[in-house]
């Protein structure tokens, strides 16, 4: 076996977004405790393409591990493969790509999330009413599994009516406003599912405006992800819960579990599902990442 | 002399403009017919209704060969045997000379490449009838003005029509280059091809045509055989009024006083010992009408732009006796220097800004003390040009590129008058410009220089130089070979410095 | 046979001939056929969707397209001179962010806008540099900007959105209302007044137009021109900077991707109001009322509830369609 | 104090001079330049990292530019023109999606990569009628056109990946090698040979320059120019179609945001290599040069593992350089 110093181990998220950020905290911090050395490689875009550029850099300065975050899982299969053969250890975290013969996979799924999102909802505004869904890159496929999940969920509840799916981008600015025109082109909206970062941050945004601080009673908002400000929309009362994945332990999880295959002493790999929490009023400030 | 192409009734009306009324016009293969009238007579107008340029006015016809038709653009009217040289040149500045001359016809290999070893070998035959010195693969963009209008005169003659039409072709060629022009007209008249020849150069007209047709405001005055006119005929018939004596008597302003002196200016470049312009010493007095000829690409140009910070030079320069630093127009334009250059469409107009505001771009400070524009003080100041100047244009709010030629350059000259420099430099100022307001342009340069201006004239007129000039220099290879006081001036001692 | 926006074209055919008529004695013919098929457009969206002509929905439509169209003035100005700014976006988001970071340091709200202002200045300036002074083509120069601001973002933020806490008075730049009208709103019109009267009557405007038009012909006429594209690089920069500060107010979070992609909204809106990316052409107005288009249509295709997956496609040919009845009305008039 | 790109600078300075040599008998000195500051950055990234110069990273660099490289090949023509095409990684990405569904309906291969090719020429031919017929002005005609090609791809798609099963013989496009030298890039050099012929050794090259160099002068001559703009419009459609099927073969999944902002990429690879946006000037051997440039700088620095969040604004910085650097040396030559 190498030196613990001579190991690198590469990590590759989607794209720069807070959830990341907490994945390089626990992978970053776990390599430390480790001794070995921890390369943390952002894509510019979302584009299946571009991780597969990234993968070819890395086997070309051959790594001994790479965990990956998947943007498309098909466009992968092929290179992580590759990089299998060449004696690269690869696992996947919170989006897979089951095909592609990688190690493991560690994370949540989106769909049950979505699911459980779905299923927050219908509680919140008992099981009837016009609800909408804000999501981010149309073309995005954790978001996809998440609105699948809540299509799921909401089939049961035939009084729920899903009357629009908006994209915006994942813009800020490009989400008030379709926040906005949601709110006028619905007046008898119930429900809102912020399925991507900024879905929480840009209704609590609206909400929180003169003129549609009157909907704050009537509109119920789910959110993902635990940004600063969806935090602060749950402490306000503009949003009803958070779906809450585990970046950090899945950082951590990652690198220890290819440690261990580097070193051999892991040689068959069963996959682990991180969880997801439901973060409101009430655990506001007590749950784990 | 057969007759090929006839014009009949043709009229053309712009917004505003009545450019051509009711026009007719036959032209005859084996015959050279003269055009002319004043500026916005319509010529050019009525050239490009005969190139499928424009589309007449309804009402009017075109027949060639009795037959008619409609003439649809540039390349129907070529196909039907028509060429043409603008006025205004149109080359494409990227691509060499040869490439040029044969746009759109290049010739090709059987296995359909180009075959460039065959146009630069023609390229280069057609240029030698022109005795023209320039290599086939050079870019058009490193040409001067006169270069230009040599290759756009071998470009016309290559295309073997049965009629070309040249619209001032020598407005911008010395005199050495129109001689070489008149023969090659001569030889394409012998060869029975048609040519309708436009010029404010009457010596031209008598010189060459069979034939000279005149307008005047859009309309046809008359047209007659050269035998039957005379140079008071033609011009009484083109202006309609009694013309001051053409060159009128010279008096010279000139005082002792420099105003402007030149020592050791030299092209600043990568290669000193090859700079083409090297070494010019002389002094502009004020009140003094200083003339510079030389032959085409002797080098005058770039001794002005030297000056006017547009190159980088060596040697000094000093303006009242004391010595400046120039290295933008800007500074030279600070320093009280005006330049009208001789490419109007490429540096002196911007085209799509209209009258007012291309007049006013020199010396806009004077009608905005603050930061506003006083816009009335504007037009009223260049209406008082544009009547001065006889520039003949709707109003001031028309855009430039909607007039003729003339016109153009009658606004250049103003744009620099009126900032009233100390020192004028003009290059080519009449290019263009017709017999009537020639005399006027002289007569405003007069009355500058009496008002305490030093005025440099380059003109490749030679008897303009003379007319005008207190003192001539004549530049030969980037030199000053010699310089004349009026005295001992003539044509003859002129040409002779300039060539020997 | 006729080429759009080559100056020698114009030789062959006037495009602004004089209507009668105040508007257009102060809108060119151009800005108003784009505000016709403006117009036609609102009256399809009013006809459709009950929720469109409201004041509330107006407003805030105008508040959605106004950092855009903010932005579009000083993108027009660099596009009448012959340039393009595509760094634009990247400033506003990096503008914003500067901004965000003095709050978090517990700066005056003073020192803050400052900070964003300066940034601003400070791309445009180094922009202007480049092409002004180095002769880097601008696409190329706001180009490199465009990556380096965003470069600096994600080196600042590491991805993660900045939600300092500010002062009352600081949010209401971006969220607060003068009657009935948004702040945004306000700003957005007082900057095209102030700049459509700069364009029209000043001296600077003059040469920013004759830089465009014919840039030799104006530098032989004493025009500064390298200082007039440093300007106006500057200008943008800086009023992209203004759009960071108004959008860090508006929303109270500086996102690392604030501003993405924006410029090419932004030249679109300057182009789509009548400016030619050869120089020489464009106005304020135009660009404006261009942003307007975008931004309603925008509106139109959500409150009329079209499938968010067709909404993108639906623009591009309702752009296209309304540019291409502007520029057929003014050639059929023109000719 | 003399401008670039104005054809009336030129008057005052000729800006390609001859230099001895074989290459240069190739290339203009632009090209050398941008060679040259690509040369650099190669050995700059050689020293700092073993991994580098190796046949299978540099085989695989030269695999990941081949995309952008093989569509600036179509924009440089367009650019040469005086035009601009910003819907290439549109027509890519919808190009490799009609792939891909031409072999989830079971379609033979042949007939699956002609759909992808014929996608590509079909909204090349749209992009040219809409700019040489209706005439409206190239970046909003082409911005249309990418907003309804991406459009497109979400109605079909929803937003989910296409990834039909293919024949092995079809994946060999992408992901193949002849010799130690993999398909794509075979394509890129094929490409860049015939096209470099095309528009030195032929009429219709001649007038792509002439038309970009001067519309009207050219047009008067007897150059179709409507018809050659409408001609390299195609071209650029049909050789963005032929990018996605390469993609498509590649990754054997279509994605719905595959090609997303690749114009600016594109366009700057070929304004890199010298291809200038007024028209008239510009090279195809120039645009892969500047492709390679951009595609070397990413994958140095991930070998190198320079912080990635740091990558854009290094890549903006060292284009900047380059590009000044380039700039510096035609300058102190030329003049
Ligand atoms: N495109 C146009 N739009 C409007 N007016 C025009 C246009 N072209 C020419 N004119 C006008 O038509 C008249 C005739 O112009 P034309 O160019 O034919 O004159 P010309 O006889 O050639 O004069 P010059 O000797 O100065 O070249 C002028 O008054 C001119 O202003
Ligand atoms: N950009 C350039 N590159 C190379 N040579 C040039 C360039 N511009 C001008 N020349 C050459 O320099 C010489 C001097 O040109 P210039 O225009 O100064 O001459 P001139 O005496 O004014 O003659 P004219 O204007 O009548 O042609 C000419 O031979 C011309 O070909
Ligand atoms: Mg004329
Ligand atoms: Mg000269």
């Amino acid at each position: 076996a190498k030196d613990a110093k001579d190991i690198v181990i590469a990590v590759i998220p989607k794209v720069a977004v807070p959830f990341f950020d907490d994945c390089n905290t626990g992978a970053a911090t776990a390599a430390k405790t480790d001794g070995v050395q921890y390369q943390w490689v952002v894509p510019q875009n979302t584009q299946g393409s571009t991780q597969v550029k990234i993968l070819e850099d890395l086997i070309s300065k051959k790594v001994d591990g790479i965990a990956i975050s998947v943007n498309e899982p098909k466009s992968v299969e092929a290179i992580i493969k590759k990089a299998m053969a060449s004696g690269i250890k690869v696992l996947t975290f919170d989006s897979d790509s089951p095909k592609s013969g990688r190690s493991m996979y560690i994370g949540t799924s989106n769909g049950a999330a979505g699911q459980t999102m779905g299923e927050s909802m219908a509680k919140a505004i008992d099981g009837k009413g016009e609800v909408a869904i804000v999501t981010g890159q149309l073309g995005a496929v954790n978001l996809n599994e998440r609105i699948a999940g809540i299509k799921k969920a909401l089939a049961k509840y035939p009084d729920i009516k899903l009357v629009a799916t908006e994209g915006t981008e994942d813009d800020l600015a490009k989400a008030v406003s379709v926040d906005e025109a949601l709110f006028r082109g619905h007046p008898n909206l119930k429900g809102i599912f912020g399925v991507s970062q900024v879905g929480g941050p840009s209704v609590a945004k609206v909400l929180a405006t003169k003129e549609f601080g009157a909907k704050k009673d009537t509109v119920k908002v789910f959110a993902f992800d635990d940004l600063p400000d969806t935090v602060k929309g749950v402490k306000e009362g503009f949003i009803q819960g958070i779906m809450v994945q585990r970046p950090v332990t899945m950082g951590k999880l990652s690198v220890d579990h290819l440690l261990a295959q580097i070193n051999g002493t892991e040689t068959t790999s069963a996959d682990v599902d991180t969880g997801v929490t439901v973060v409101d009023a009430s655990n506001l400030n007590g749950y784990t990442k | 002399m057969s007759l090929f192409l006839e014009m009949r009734d043709v009229s053309k009306t712009f917004p505003g403009v009545r450019a051509l009324n009711k026009v007719d016009l036959e032209v005859r293969l084996g015959e050279v017919h003269a055009l002319a009238g004043e500026n916005g007579a319509g010529k050019s107008t009525l050239m490009k209704i005969m190139t499928g340029v424009y589309t007449a006015d309804p009402g009017g016809r075109i027949l060639i060969e009795g037959e008619p038709i409609v003439i649809r653009d540039a390349v129907h009217a070529r196909a039907l045997g028509i060429s043409i040289i603008y006025q205004e040149l149109s080359m494409v500045e990227n691509l060499t000379v040869a490439e040029n001359i044969f746009l759109a016809r290049e010739p090709l290999r059987a296995s359909g490449f180009l075959d460039k070893a065959r146009m630069n070998r023609e390229a280069a035959e057609v240029l030698a009838t022109l005795q023209m010195d320039v290599s086939p693969v050079t870019p058009v963009a490193q040409l001067s003005m006169g270069q230009k209008q040599m290759i756009e005169i071998a470009k016309a003659i290559s295309y073997r029509s049965k009629i070309i039409i040249m619209d001032e072709p020598t407005a911008s060629l010395s005199h050495h280059e129109a001689v070489t022009l008149m023969g090659q007209i001569r030889r394409l008249r012998q060869q029975g091809i048609g040519i309708v020849y436009i010029t404010h150069r009457l010596d031209e007209i008598f010189e060459i045509a069979d034939r000279v047709t005149i307008l005047r405001d859009g309309s046809t005055v008359d047209s007659l055989p050269i035998a039957e006119v005379t140079r008071d005929i033609l011009v009484r018939k083109m202006v309609d009024r009694e013309l001051s004596q053409l060159y009128g008597k010279h008096v010279c302003h000139a005082t002792s006083e420099v105003l402007l002196d030149v020592k050791g200016l030299t092209l600043d470049q990568p290669r000193p010992h090859q700079a083409k312009v090297k070494n010019i010493d002389f002094s502009l007095y004020r009140g003094e009408v200083l003339g510079f000829f030389g032959l085409i690409g002797a080098g005058r140009t770039e001794i002005m732009e030297m000056i006017f910070g547009m190159r980088a030079s060596t040697g000094t320069i000093a303006i009242d006796g004391r010595q400046v630093a120039i290295h933008e127009p800007s500074d030279a334009i600070a320093h009280g220097i005006g330049f009208v250059t001789e490419d109007r469409k490429g540096q002196g107009l911007v085209l799509g800004m209209n009258v007012r505001e291309n007049f006013s771009l020199t010396h806009l400070e004077a009608y905005s003390p603050n930061f506003f524009v006083n816009r009335q003080k504007e037009t009223a100041r260049c209406r008082d040009f544009v009547k001065s100047l006889g520039i003949k244009t709707p109003s001031t709010e028309q855009r430039v590129v909607n007039l003729s030629g003339g016109n153009q350059q009658k606004i250049v000259i103003a744009k620099w008058v009126a900032r009233s420099p100390k020192i004028l430099i003009v290059d080519e100022p009449t290019r263009g410009i017709d017999i009537g307001a020639k005399a006027e342009v002289h007569a405003l340069l007069a009355r500058l220089a009496s008002d305490g201006m030093g005025i440099i004239v380059i003109s490749s007129d030679l008897p303009e130089v003379l007319a005008v000039s207190d003192r001539v220099i004549v530049i030969k290879d980037g030199r000053i070979s010699q310089t004349f006081e009026r005295a001992q001036a003539s044509q003859e001692t002129i040409m002779e410095a300039a060539t020997a | 046979m006729i080429v759009r926006d080559s100056p020698a074209t114009a030789v062959l055919r006037p495009r602004h001939t004089a209507v009668g008529g105040r508007v257009s004695a102060l809108l060119q013919v151009r800005e108003l056929n784009v505000l016709t098929a403006l117009l036609v457009v609102v009256a399809l969206i009013s006809f459709s969707t009950p929720y469109f002509l409201t004041t509330d929905n107006l407003m805030g439509v105008f508040r959605s397209f106004s950092l855009i169209a903010i932005m579009s003035i000083g993108m027009v100005m660099v596009i009448i001179t012959g340039g393009i700014d595509l760094s634009v976006g990247s400033v506003m988001g990096l503008s914003s962010l500067v901004t965000a970071l003095g709050f978090q340091s517990g700066l005056p709200t003073a020192v803050c806008i400052l900070g964003g202002l300066a940034t601003g200045l400070l791309f445009g300036l180094f922009n202007g540099v480049l092409i002004t002074v180095i002769r880097l083509p601008p696409f190329i120069a706001t180009l490199g900007s465009l990556s380096i601001g965003r470069g600096l973002m994600y080196i600042i933020t590491h991805g993660v959105p900045l939600t300092p806490d500010t002062p009352d008075v600081f949010a209401e730049i971006g969220q607060g209302y003068v009657g009935l009208v948004p702040v945004p709103v306000v700003i957005m019109l007082a900057m095209t007044i102030v700049f459509s009267v700069v364009m029209r009557k000043t001296r600077f405007g003059r040469h920013v137009y004759a830089t465009g038009g014919n840039e030799m012909a104006a530098r032989l006429s004493g025009v500064k021109t390298g200082r007039v594209k440093l300007l106006v690089y500057m200008l943008s920069g800086l009023i992209a900077g203004l759009a960071g500060i108004v959008s860090f107010s508006r929303y109270l979070s500086a996102e690392p991707a604030s501003g993405f992609g924006a410029e090419l909204d932004v030249i679109a809106a300057a182009a789509i109001g009548g400016a030619s990316l050869a120089g020489g052409v464009g106005s304020v107005e135009g660009a404006i009322i261009g942003a307007a288009l975008a931004g309603i249509i925008a509106n139109g295709v959500v409150l009329m509830n079209i499938n968010t997956y067709a909404q993108q496609a639906i623009t591009g040919a309702v752009i296209l369609i309304a540019v291409s009845l502007d520029v057929w009305r003014s050639r059929s008039k023109g000719a």
